[in-house]
């Protein structure tokens, strides 16, 4: 049984490039899910997004989670964030 | 004597003040202040020369892994006292400041290994990026190696 | 690119600048400042609190063993570029700065440690001797543990 | 075969107080001599230095000489400075 989550992607750095966009407000995504199909969602969205493949990860509601086996439980608004390599300092 | 203790985490888009930030960890029950400046150095990749960094960051989670990894700080070096940390967003020059932070305490020790973590965690977990930008107009996201 | 290498050692008996000494080490090929800065801290000693200290130096033998520390930092940590410090003498109130010290390098860990190896040197072998001056006019010649 | 050296002792900190003196520009004292014997020497002059004996050293020229066998050679107008434990910083 799945259901369907508006959550809001942000995209950071090199993924604001490939993705050509910065912010998508609603995008519709099946939860539960796992990480790694998230990031295959966002993948089909923006092929170009692969390049980032390796040291990439995910923020969502704002922790870090590892694209991988992880299951997440999406709500209506929840903030999506694509998180290259970090570079501050 | 009752300790306050405070975190502050100022992402900014003007110039950093050092004198600034040393002023809001300094404390009388202090003597020692361990500070670190990071700053954009003048520098080659390919024969193109970078000019200055772009820097940006997801601004809140920004705060919230600051505010992690001072809760991280108090836990292994129980006598800091403050904690500040000023990061620089937007364009900055080669030569300016991007990051200036400072850790009060008691005695010298904890706040010279608290300092080094600090930058070394900051870097490693707080999603902010930069690219450097060169004199060709080509640009580079960097990576911390750490 | 030739390196320019700085050494600065001043004894002051004004008011402490943080941002002088951080001036004095900037250079553009250094992306790192590591920064000590000592103070007087609000103590007590058997029920009397402490009002301030009073500095004194052996200056010219304080500028030879500076020296002599600086060639020893460059000796351990090569990629160390300018080192600066300021310290003050005479009357140093409660919560004023008595040491200001700033050492620039490339990249970090070079001058993280340098930065500590400077601060223990320096209590240990340049000539400085304070008092403490209690509230009760008494005064108290300290020593340096290390 | 010995000389005599007119040296100028400074002293600092604690042992000003216990000497009473901050300066004596021309002090005779005889060359070779170890750092023992020139502390000797001071001690005869201002006996309150002995409150110091624990963890004070000399300096001879600007250079650190602990108290002990060292043979220090002197000539007229050398410095010599008493120096109790260090508190900079």
């Amino acid at each position: 049984f799945f259901m369907t989550a508006q959550v809001c992607v942000l995209y950071f750095a090199k993924s604001v490039e490939l993705a050509g966009v910065k912010e998508e407000k609603t995008v519709a995504v099946p939860t539960p899910i796992s990480s790694h199909d998230l990031w295959k969602l966002l993948l089909q969205r923006h092929p170009r997004l692969c390049e980032l493949q390796d040291g990439v990860v995910l923020a969502v509601r704002q922790e870090y989670v590892p694209i991988g086996d992880q299951v997440l439980t999406l709500g209506d608004g929840d903030e999506v964030a694509v998180v290259p390599p970090l570079s501050g300092g | 004597m009752s300790k306050e203790l405070s975190d502050v985490f100022k992402l900014s888009r003007d110039w950093l003040s050092v004198q600034e930030v040393v002023d809001s960890v300094s404390s009388p029950s202090c003597g020692a202040i361990s500070v670190f400046i990071g700053t954009t150095r003048e520098d080659e990749a390919d024969g193109r020369k970078v000019v200055g960094l772009e820097y940006e960051a997801y601004e809140p989670m920004a705060q919230s892994e600051f505010n992690k990894l001072c809760a991280d700080i108090r836990a292994r070096w129980q006598s800091v006292t403050h904690i500040c940390v000023h990061h620089r967003l937007g364009w900055v020059k080669v030569g300016e400041t991007s990051v200036v932070m400072a850790i009060s305490s008691p005695h010298r020790h904890d706040g010279q290994q608290a300092i080094q973590h600090c930058i070394s965690q900051l870097k490693a977990n707080v999603p902010i990026w930069k690219k450097e930008v060169y004199d060709t107009q080509e640009v580079n996201w960097k990576e911390n190696a750490e």
